[in-house]
C-alpha cells in the first residue's frame, strides 16, 4: 500500500530526536486519533538551520515528519512555511488517500513550530489557514 | 519471499494441503450441478451431504439443521435480517454486544433505520458481557439475541451456555456468531441452547468464501438470498462444491484434533504472553483464561500499532492491529473501546494469532524482535517523551 | 465411470485446468487476508484487482465498478433487494420478465410481500419481450426494470440494448441477469446502457460459488450483506481468493476466445437442433437465431422429460429439462408455460446445452441415441396410444 | 435418487403394452402434471391372469406401473384391489418423498380398472378412498 519511498522514510526515517535548545517546537495531533507529531527547528538568520521530529502515528505519519523535515532543512523560514502537504506527498512519491491527513499534520507542525519561534522572537504568529483536519473527519 | 511467521489466524488460515486434495477433484472432474439428475449430479450431491454430515458432528446437530453459505458475514447477515423479518409480527427488538464483529453490527445498524429496535449489551474490562445486563434488558418484544462465542480481536469466550439457558427459558431465538469459535472451542448447539450459529471455513483451515449457518428444526427464518430450491429452499444459488467439500474436511480434522490443538496453542499463547508482559508499559487485552488458545492482544503504550506492524512486516511477521491505521478508518477499535481503553492506548494495540503451522521457534523469534522494536518506536514517540519527563510511574490502561 | 457426454453447461459447466492452476497458490501458499497490511496480504490485494480489472475488460466496465459476490443468485438479491430499498422515496415499482430465472422472480415475490409492485413481463412464443409492452409497463413509481440478457433454459437473447436505451431515456435503473450470456455473447455495459450486470463464474469454465455484480458509478444502492469494509464497502465479506482469481482467469479466456467459441458452438448446436428436428412431432422451443450458441431445448410430445433424462443418463448422457418432476415440483417450468406451451407438452422438454467440451462426436452419439428413445418411451405412452387412434396429424405444440 | 430396484423397473419395464381384449381398463392421472397411468386387466374366475400398463410419466411413474402390475397378477380381484401404494414403494424399496405420489396413481389405476370390470359385469364400483392427489397438491 505504501510507495518504496514510504517504507524507506518509514524504517529509515531522517531526523528523528529532539532538539534540545529549539528555536521553536511545534506539537499537532491528537492521541486519540491516533498520530501526534511534533517538529523542532534550530534558526538561524532566518535560515532553518536543523529540524527533527518526534511522531507516534502510522507508517504515513512518521514517512510524512521525516520528509517534512528533509525538505525545510536549508530552506529560509518563509520558504519552510510555504511547504504544503502536497509537496511533501509528492516527495514521498504519493500516500494512499487514508493518509493523506499525515501530510497535513506535517505541514501543520511546521506552521506550528515557526509560529512558535516567532512568538518567541517577538513577531505576530502567522493565522493557519487549514482547519483542524480531526474535527472534519469526526474523530472523537 | 523470505521467512514468513504468520501470526494472523485470526483473520484467515491457509487451506491445509489435505483439505485442497479433497477438494480439487470436485473442480475439474466431479463438477456436476448438484440439482441435476444424472450420475455425475449425484455424486456431488452426495458429496454436499457428506460434508453437512461433518458440520452436524463437529456442533452436536442434525445434518439437516446445516445450511452453507458464503462464508460467516453472510451466515451473521442472513439470522439478523432473516430472524428480524420473519417474526416482525411477535416483536422488533433485538439484542446483541457491543463488541461483535461488524457482520453482526453494521447489520443490526441496518435494522434500527428499518423499526427495529437493538440493545447493544456492554462488556466488562475482560470484553465478558454481564448475565445481569442481559436478563434486564429482554423485553416482550425481544425476538432475537446475537452474542459471539468468541470475539476476533481479543479471543474472550463469552458465556454462551449461560445465554442459551436464558433465552431458552425465555422463548426468545438465540444466535452465536461463532467464527472464531469453531475448531478452538467444544461446541455443543443442542447443549448449549443455541438456536442459530454462524461459522467460516478459512477460519480453521478451510477455503475462502464458504460457510455455514446452523438453524435449529422449526426455527422461523426468511432467506437472504431467494431462487433456487438448494439448501432445502433456504439459500438459493448452486452449490459452491469444492468449497463445501473442503468446509467438510476442514471441520472434520479440527474436530479430531481439537483437544491437542487447544493444548499446543494454549501452551504457545502463554509463553507469548509471558514474554510480552516482560516489555514496560505493555498490557494484555481481554480475558487471561477465558480466551481463544491462540490469541494474543496486548497494548504497548505511547506506540502506534501500524508502525509495529510494519516494523514487524519488514522482518516476515504477519500481526494486526486494533489501531485506526490499519483499519481505514480514524477511529481505533470498538472493541478495544467497549473494554474501556482510552483511545491512544487502544492504537498501540497488537493482535498476535497462533494457529496450526506456528512453532515454538516462531514465538521466540517474534520475542526477540518485539522489545526492539517497541523500543524503537518509543524512542520516536513524543508521548513517551512527554511521560518520561512527568515522570508518571505505572501503566494503566483504564481510563 | 463410463462414458460421459456431458450436454449440461448451462446448468454448470468444469472448471478448466489453466484456470485451477492459477487459483491454487492461493489456497495454500497465498492465503493472506487482502484487508491486512503485510506482504502475504498485499499480494492477495492484489490478485484481487488484476480479477477486477479482467472482469471489467470483457464487460467494458471500470474496474472499480466490479463487486465480487458468492454467484449469481446472490447478484440478482443484491440488486433487486438492494435497488428496492435504497431508492424506495423515488417510487416502489419495479418491472420484470415472466422468464427470469428464479433469483429474481422470487427476490421480486419477497419484495411484493414488503410493499413493491412488480410487472412482470409476458413475452411471445420464442421468448421474446415486446418492446411496446414493456414501455407501457412504465409509470412515474418505476425504480428498476431488470431484464435478462439470454434466457436459461430456452436460450432465447432479449433486446437488452433497446431496453437499455428506453431505461436511459426515462433514467430508471436498468439490471440485466447475464449469467447466462457472459462468454457467450459479446457484452458492452456502457454501450447497452447497463447500470447492474450479474453473472456467476461456474456458467463460463471458473469455479463455483462465486460470481461479480457489475454496478454502474453513482448507482444507489444498499448492501445485502453487511460487515467489514471489503468491495469499497459494499459487499462484506473475508473474499474468496481463490475464486476471485478463477473467475478472473475465466473471463479472460472466455473473452480471448469468444468468436471462435460461439462459431463453433452454433455449429453444433445447428446440428443438434437438425438432427433432432428429423424426429416426429418434434418442436424448438426458444428462438432459432436469437439464442444462445450452446443452447438446444426441445419438446418431444407423449413423452416426460424425466424419462427421457434417466435413459440419456443410462448411456452416459447428461442433460436437463423442464419437467416438473426434474425440479422437484409438480409444475413445469415457467418459461416454458410463458412461451404458450400447454402443460402436457411442456412435460416433455429436453435441454441439451454444448461448451467448450463438446465434440462433433458427442452431438452424433447423442442424435444416434435420441430417436430409439423417443420411440421407446412414446410405445409406452397412452398419450400416443390415443393420439394415434385419433389419427390426429400435426405437431402444433401451441395451444 | 432412485433406489436400483427402480431403475431396473424403469429401465427394463415388466408388462408394458396393452390388452387387447381386456376385462378392466383404468386411467388415471393427469397430463397437464405430467403424468397418466392406464392399466389392462384381464380377469378369470375373479383372478387377474394378466395385467399391462402403459404411463406417460416419470421414472418413478414408470416404476411403479410395472411393479404394481407384477404385484397383482395371480391375486385374486379383492386382493388386487388391496395392494396399496405403500406395498408398491415397499417392493422398489424405497421412492424419493416427492414421488410416493406416482404409487398412490398406480394403486389408483389398479382401482379404476378393478371399477372397469366390475361395472362391465353389472357390480357396483367400489368407492375409492383417496382423493386425487393431484387436486391436493395443486397441480393446475
Ligand atoms: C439466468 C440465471 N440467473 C441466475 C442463476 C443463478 O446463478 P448461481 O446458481 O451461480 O447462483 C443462474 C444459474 O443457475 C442462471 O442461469
Ligand atoms: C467473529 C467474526 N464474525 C464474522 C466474520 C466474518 O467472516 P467472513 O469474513 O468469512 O465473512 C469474522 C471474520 O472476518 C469474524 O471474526
Amino acid at each position: 500500500m505504501y510507495s518504496e519511498k514510504v517504507m524507506d522514510h518509514f524504517m529509515n526515517p531522517r531526523n528523528v530526536g529532539e532538539i534540545k535548545d529549539a528555536d521553536g517546537v511545534g506539537t499537532v495531533g491528537n492521541p486519540v486519533c491516533g498520530d501526534i507529531m511534533r517538529i523542532y527547528l534550530k534558526i538561524e538568520d532566518n535560515i532553518i538551520k536543523d529540524a527533527k521530529f518526534k511522531t507516534f502515528g502510522c507508517g504515513a505519519a512518521v514517512a510524512s515528519s521525516s520528509m517534512a523535515t528533509e525538505l525545510i532543512k536549508g530552506k529560509t523560514v518563509d520558504d519552510a512555511w510555504g511547504t504544503s502537504n502536497k509537496a511533501v506527498v509528492e516527495a514521498l512519491e504519493g500516500l494512499p488517500p487514508i493518509k493523506i491527513h499525515c501530510s497535513v499534520l506535517a505541514e501543520q507542525a511546521i506552521h506550528a513550530a515557526i509560529n512558535d519561534y516567532r512568538i518567541k522572537h517577538g513577531m505576530e504568529p502567522i493565522k493557519e489557514e487549514h482547519k483542524d483536519i480531526h474535527d472534519e473527519e469526526r474523530c472523537e | 519471499m523470505g521467512k514468513i511467521v504468520y501470526m494472523d489466524n485470526s483473520a484467515t488460515t491457509p487451506t491445509k494441503s489435505e483439505v485442497l486434495e479433497e477438494m480439487k477433484p470436485y473442480f475439474t472432474e466431479k463438477y456436476g450441478n448438484p440439482s441435476s439428475i444424472y450420475s455425475l449430479a449425484r455424486e456431488t450431491k452426495a458429496a454436499i451431504e457428506k460434508s453437512r454430515e461433518k458440520v452436524a458432528k463437529v456442533l452436536g446437530a442434525n445434518p439437516d439443521e446445516i445450511y452453507f453459505t458464503a462464508g460467516g458475514s453472510e451466515s451473521d447477515n442472513w439470522t439478523l435480517k432473516g430472524i428480524a423479518y420473519a417474526n416482525q409480527n411477535k416483536g422488533n427488538h433485538i439484542i446483541t454486544t457491543k463488541i461483535e464483529h461488524h457482520a453482526v453490527l453494521h447489520a443490526c445498524e441496518y435494522l434500527e433505520k428499518h423499526g427495529f429496535e437493538v440493545t447493544y449489551l456492554p462488556v466488562d474490562e475482560y470484553g465478558l458481557i454481564n448475565l445481569d445486563d442481559f436478563k434486564k434488558a429482554i423485553t416482550d418484544k425481544t425476538i432475537l439475541v446475537s452474542v459471539m462465542f468468541a470475539n476476533n480481536e481479543i479471543g474472550t469466550i463469552e458465556p454462551i451456555a449461560e445465554v442459551g439457558k436464558i433465552c431458552k427459558d425465555k422463548g426468545i431465538y438465540f444466535h452465536t456468531d461463532a467464527v472464531q469459535a469453531v475448531g478452538n472451542v467444544p461446541i455443543n448447539v443442542k447443549k448449549m441452547n443455541i438456536d442459530l450459529l454462524s461459522l467460516s471455513a478459512h477460519k480453521f483451515y478451510g477455503p475462502k468464501g464458504v460457510g455455514a449457518l446452523y438453524i435449529k428444526k422449526g426455527v422461523k427464518i426468511n432467506p437472504l438470498i431467494h431462487g433456487g430450491g438448494q439448501e432445502g429452499g433456504r439459500r438459493a444459488g448452486t452449490e459452491n462444491v469444492p468449497g463445501i467439500v473442503g468446509l467438510g474436511k476442514a471441520i472434520e480434522l479440527a474436530g479430531e484434533s481439537m483437544d491437542s490443538h487447544i493444548e499446543r496453542l494454549t501452551k504457545l499463547r502463554d509463553k507469548l504472553i509471558g514474554g510480552i508482559m516482560k516489555i514496560p508499559y505493555s498490557k494484555l487485552n481481554g480475558h487471561p483464561v477465558k480466551r481463544l488458545p491462540g490469541n494474543v492482544n496486548v497494548c504497548f503504550r505511547f506506540i502506534e500499532g501500524e508502525s509495529m506492524l510494519l516494523l514487524l512486516d519488514g522482518m516476515g511477521v504477519c500481526g494486526s492491529s486494533g489501531s485506526a491505521c490499519s483499519s481505514g478508518s480514524l477511529d481505533p477499535s470498538h472493541v478495544l473501546l467497549a473494554i474501556g481503553l482510552p483511545p491512544e492506548i487502544a492504537h498501540g494495540s497488537l493482535r498476535l494469532t497462533l494457529g496450526d503451522f506456528t512453532t515454538e521457534e516462531d514465538v521466540d523469534y517474534v520475542l526477540g524482535l518485539l522489545p526492539k522494536f517497541v523500543k524503537r518506536l518509543r524512542d520516536m514517540s513524543p508521548l513517551y517523551e512527554e511521560f518520561i519527563k512527568k515522570g508518571e510511574e505505572s501503566c494503566t490502561a483504564k481510563k
